[in-house]
């Protein structure tokens, strides 16, 4: 156990499955000789060489669609994609293919690649460097969709994902990757589950990438008021831990559910869904979200607008327990 | 790929710009003016080397590169032309092996035309014919040892044809009881891709890891004019000569995208793209046989010497209609179709052959009655194909089966099972 | 009126409203000399010239970039996208470009384009022709997303989107492009309102596109078994009009969404969590979603099983009615 | 336009491959050997004409092309060089025209510099330095008429300089109060584009548009390095070529790609690529103010008449970081640097005033001047840009605001008016 950042544990587990796997590499813009532009990859090219650790052309559709060939060809590659708003020039090559070839090919041909992407908004930057387009792909099927939360969390969920012969699109908190923790870099994730971070009665507040975070701090200032919030981390979003916060729910009897990404058509409405299918006839009262609105990503001067505080996660808490809030003030 | 609807009044085709026909005595020429890039045909040099590059690709004294005329070893009326370039790489071409490329030819067609026959009765979806384009095909695939792996398009069956596809395998896609019709790996050869350009990354991808390994196997990306235009088929280039990948590019010049003529994808011919990217190429004349395979050779050659990326554009024309949906006749003539069913490719090894004073007629018996038997089987072989169960909807979609579709499956066999009396879903 | 196919009502609003604004054009494959592969578009480019009704070079990216181009410059491009399948590439230009410059440039820059895409299976086809990508859509601030299901509905519905300031995602069900009715070309539609089908009591049935038509024959046979259903087609999908559906289930208090995307982050989800904030109370029996299962679209051999049915739906709605269903005798 | 987090040790920068320096007779030659397509520049005939057009561009004789040495007509010791085809569109530069040129350079960088500094200070989130590159985007910006439209990247401040753009304006979008920092249609130049190479098509589709009204106004679109790779910037040539739109394509060779040197992201110069989509093409020494403002006009009239798109690559070199979040020391060494900082745009146009007899030191001492006080007013207008009210988060998503979003705009006015005196969303 050592104490780490995020960045370094991310780091350490790519370093791990280079030294491990001769088939396993990286290839993405930037990532070799600066390092990545978050130096997460930092190092590493110096360490496995130009042809394991690739610096690619400025083209995430060639990034994604060159690594499906080597895939064909028996190896792992592991993409990273700048920065979230930039994965769409991608995204034919994952829905169409990434996310169909195995089951286009009846099982023959397996796609072990893991796209890398560093997500979510809250650190003041321009248009498209703040993106959550995780419900692009959950919708996807043939797609893990995972997430990760804390440096912990992050290394072992790397070493899973490149292990893991499914695509999985890893989505990275860009804003959590300086945050530190006790690491144990030999551990792995369990792909499948949800986590249940914090014990609770009154609700249940479902997170997950950066919102984790938040979502722990909200239920900490929540005790102070004498309610005592269950906190999920949802880690994987396709497919989706449904009996994790089924049972939750089933306890509660009451469930909130945050992200930074809109609210329409999303994981949010999907859990929510998910938690009617499984025991509506437990819910005391109708769940809530609280996400990003449903407009473009805006200018920074607004995120702190736009993206979920404390503050709306408890006033939607306040809602689900009947208490007044400031939605019936409006 | 795309399904028509209905038929309709005949258009005047748009002009053929810039595919001047195959040195063909009898046929107008189209353009006289040389590009000016063929400037750079003329010297004794690769194509398009990198005049920077710290290890320059060996420059092959046997690739002068060809981009505005198509390189030709068959005229039209069967007689060999002597041609500089090619001529090296087709020394091992006796009788037995025009032969073989005939009947090569002769039975691929009859499948499609069978295939062509099977859709039209109901037992298939759709199907793409590749009438015209046999010569590009075989001399393609023959041209290329087994380890080699081709990623295609759909309308490859010439293709699939040599790497011992069964033909009911090709036609189970169309018939839509799978969406791949065999093995990738056990055939060396991807199964169709339908987005258009998609497959050319992966092809550079694959070669990437071939020569990360260190193994000679190369990699082959077949597309046709219209995928020229699409952002992947660009990228792909870049991807290829930046990482110097053992990859052929092999595009199939069939003058149409579905309605589309050529012109539109690009105002020079083809085979001057690859240049820009750094790739030297060589348009050829696709429906001579003798003439893809032997550039097929040299490109092949060239790249498993380590010298990067390579391009072949191969002048062809697409006789039938795009799909068995489509109605070429709302956008070209008869008089342009007349003009390339003179230039048949299989016409023409026919009469080269007879210039050659080959047995002919016994060979063309022969290509008969192998390709009777040929569609026969594949008749019975289609109708045998197996519908897959309900249940497998759900298999594959990751390698591992999730829970919440398991729930789904368990919901459609319940379903399914509380109907098997009274009928089916809507 | 007059009687006609949706494919020609469509044809008849696309030619007037070239014949009435100078600044439309249609743009796409193969939709100029061929007619488009629908023959949606037959005959225009005879009418209008090539620079209105322009056949494009094979590149969906393109497409919808040299539009939004256009659109700078004050004109009203109609692109269309040959089979929902070819969406994809285009997807960088929609998401981060089509839907986003309204809001960038702080209102300045209107993209009044609408997206033409054949969607749905049903037909037999081949991969990549039967998707249904409304999710990713309607997922997406700043795009109108809009459904058409009859004749006349696709109609008006055209004429709409095109005198629409905003872009306009129009998705046309191509198995139902040769259904007939009577049509009005002069009537425009309202781009923002669901529309009320079938009124009935006992529970709301929610689709869209090509399942309207279904929705509709189910109601049909479920009023043999005596039950009454009210049938809504949401038509617009995004922004949705959630007063529609919560006023129809407040007086029915059950609810099934049907479509044939898959369920997981769908408009299913979606409806059904909007209707839990809206009218959670008013509900009797957990909602119920009819979808496409989570798998890419399957061989044609198998649609008939993938895509929901009458009986899927009767199924669904036997379970919100709380009879006896196939799912609890699994 | 990426953040990168921490200093780090150097690296050492990969081969600088096929960009010769701009010929320069102190420094040393990059490769000598000419590329085989440069054949194509000796001839009198514009750059890629299509041999088979029906109706082909109209062959100036003045564009020869240039794809491999860059056209140069200042040397970087500041003596004039007689340029063949770029003179005759110099002919107008007297003293005056070079002073102003001169100032606008000098004063957009000191500019650029303040945004550094501001940066630096916490007043803006992130700033792309255009530090080098002041020849290219002044001599490109300076040479076409205010109805042509431009659509750029990031990184040209120096063409919304030309266009008026009030320089606190441009800094807006990174100190994060707006995504827009002024309007397009008044500066006739759309907002910086943060997607690599989405604005070509946006160009291509604009120009298209003034072509089919008859109207003779061209667009740009600029465009890095980097970019070259993206399908995207392929497409939109292939557009461009196919309906011959009135587009000049500018691409702004800085030699990197925030790391990336241009060896990865072609092989062979850039300037190649356009050819083979059938665009032609002129390689400019982009640190020489007049050989960009001449090669511009040459270009512009070209597709004013109606040829079709143009291609310019200007070699320049990006003298500071990516961003201001950028550490170049690992990826390039001081000597590349200090070679290039000897080619800086400024000191040449400077070393040719002096040459020519110019008042320099006075025009020195206004640059200066008028610098700092532009500095000094964008320090001041950059305090003073408006913070947007909470409730501008919803406007401007459609046309109207539909009844969902009202919704969320009343739910956010809500918990603001209910948290007002007690603090703010964390
Ligand atoms: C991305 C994408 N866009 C559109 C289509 C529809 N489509 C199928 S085939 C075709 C034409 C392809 O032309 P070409 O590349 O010349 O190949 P050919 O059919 O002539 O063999 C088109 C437009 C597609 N399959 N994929
Ligand atoms: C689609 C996309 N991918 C990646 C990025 C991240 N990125 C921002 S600038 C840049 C390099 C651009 O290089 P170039 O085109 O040469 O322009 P320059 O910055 O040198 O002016 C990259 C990779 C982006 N903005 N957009
Ligand atoms: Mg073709
Ligand atoms: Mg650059």
């Amino acid at each position: 156990m050592t104490t780490m950042t995020m960045a370094a544990a991310l780091n350490a587990a790519l370093a791990d499955a280079l030294a491990a796997d001769e088939d396993v590499l990286l290839i993405g813009e930037d990532i070799g000789t600066l390092g990545g532009v978050f130096r997460i990859t930092d190092g590493l090219q110096d360490r496995f060489g130009a042809e394991r650790v690739i610096d690619a052309p400025l083209a995430e559709s060639g990034i994604v669609g060159t690594s499906v060939g080597m895939a064909y060809a028996g190896r792992r590659p592991v993409c990273e994609i700048q920065f979230d708003g930039f994965v769409f020039p991608a995204f034919d090559q994952l829905v169409a293919q990434v996310a169909r070839l195995h089951y286009r090919t009846g099982g023959r041909v397996r796609m072990p690649l893991v796209i890398r992407i560093p997500f979510g908004g809250g650190i003041g930057a321009v248009e498209h460097h703040s993106e959550s387009p995780e419900a692009f792909f959950a919708h996807t099927p043939g797609l893990r969709v995972v997430t990760v939360a804390d440096p912990q969390d992050a290394c072992s969920t790397m070493r899973a994902a490149i292990a893991c012969d499914d695509p999985v699109i890893l989505l990275e908190p860009k804003r959590r990757y300086w945050g530190k923790g006790e690491v144990d870099t030999s551990l792995t994730a369990d792909l499948d589950s949800a986590r249940v971070l914090r014990r609770g009665r009154d609700a249940t507040l479902v997170a997950y990438g950066p919102l984790v975070v938040t979502a722990l701090e909200a239920a900490a200032a929540a005790e102070d008021d004498g309610i005592d919030l269950e906190v999920i981390d949802l880690r994987s979003l396709a497919p989706l831990d449904r009996d994790t916060v089924a049972a939750s729910v089933r306890r509660t009897g009451r469930l909130v559910v945050a992200h930074e990404a809109s609210g329409t058509v999303s994981l949010s409405s999907e859990v929510i869904t998910c938690v009617i299918e499984d025991c509506f006839e437990h819910l005391e009262a109708a769940p809530e979200r609280v996400t990003g609105y449903d407009v473009p990503y805006p200018p920074a001067a607004l995120e702190d607008h736009h993206l979920p505080g404390i503050d709306r996660i408890l006033d939607a808490v306040d809602r689900t327990l009947g208490r007044r809030s400031s939605r019936e003030a409006a | 790929m795309s399904t028509t609807m209905s038929a309709g009044s005949t258009r005047s085709p748009r002009d053929e710009h810039h595919d001047p026909a195959p040195s063909d005595p009898a046929a107008p020429r189209g353009a006289a003016a040389p590009h000016p890039a063929a400037a750079r045909s003329a010297g004794p040099r690769s194509a398009a080397p990198d005049p920077a590059e710290p290890d320059p690709a060996p420059s092959h004294p046997d690739l002068a590169g060809a981009v505005d005329q198509p390189l030709q070893v068959l005229a039209v009326d069967g007689t060999r032309r002597p041609e500089a370039q090619l001529d090296p790489c087709l020394r091992d071409v006796d009788e037995a092996q025009l032969a073989a490329l005939f009947l090569d030819m002769s039975v691929i067609r009859a499948l499609d035309d069978e295939a062509v026959a099977l859709q039209r009765q109901g037992e298939l979806g759709l199907w793409p014919p590749l009438r015209g384009q046999e010569a590009a095909q075989i001399g393609l695939a023959r041209a290329l040892p087994e380890r080699d792996f081709f990623f295609t398009s759909y309308r490859e069956n010439g293709v699939a044809w040599c790497r011992g596809v069964e033909p009911a395998e090709m036609l189970s896609v169309w018939r839509g009881t799978t969406l791949s019709g065999w093995d990738p790996f056990a055939r060396r050869m991807a199964t169709p891709q339908v987005i258009i350009g998609a497959q050319t990354h992966h092809a550079v991808g694959y070669a990437m890891a071939m020569a990360a390994r260190g193994q000679e196997d190369i990699a082959i990306a077949c597309f046709g004019d219209g995928a020229m235009s699409q952002g992947d088929v660009s990228e792909a280039m870049v991807f290829a000569a930046s990482f110097r990948a053992p990859v052929l590019f092999f595009c199939q010049n069939n003058h149409y995208a579905i309605s589309e003529p050529v012109a539109l994808q690009s105002t020079v011919p083809l085979s001057h793209r690859p240049l820009g990217f750094g790739i030297p190429s060589l348009r050829v004349d696709g429906n001579d046989v003798l003439a893809v395979r032997a550039a097929t050779r040299l490109a092949a050659e060239r790249i498993r010497s380590g010298a990067g990326p390579m391009f072949l554009e191969a002048v062809t024309y697409r006789l039938g209609p795009h799909t068995t949906s489509d109605d070429p006749t709302r956008y070209r003539d008869e008089t342009e179709l007349e003009r390339w069913r003179e230039r048949d490719p299989i016409l023409r090894l026919d009469r080269h052959l007879e210039r050659l004073g080959a047995p002919v007629a016994q060979l063309r018996t022969e290509a008969d009655e192998r390709g009777r038997e040929a569609a026969d089987a594949l008749r019975d072989a289609v109708a045998a194909l197996p519908v897959p169960a309900p249940e497998a909807l759900f298999e594959h979609v990751l390698t591992s089966e999730h829970p919440g579709l398991a729930r789904q499956r368990e919901q459609l066999t319940a379903l399914e099972a509380s109907l098997a009396p009274a009928g089916s879903a809507s």
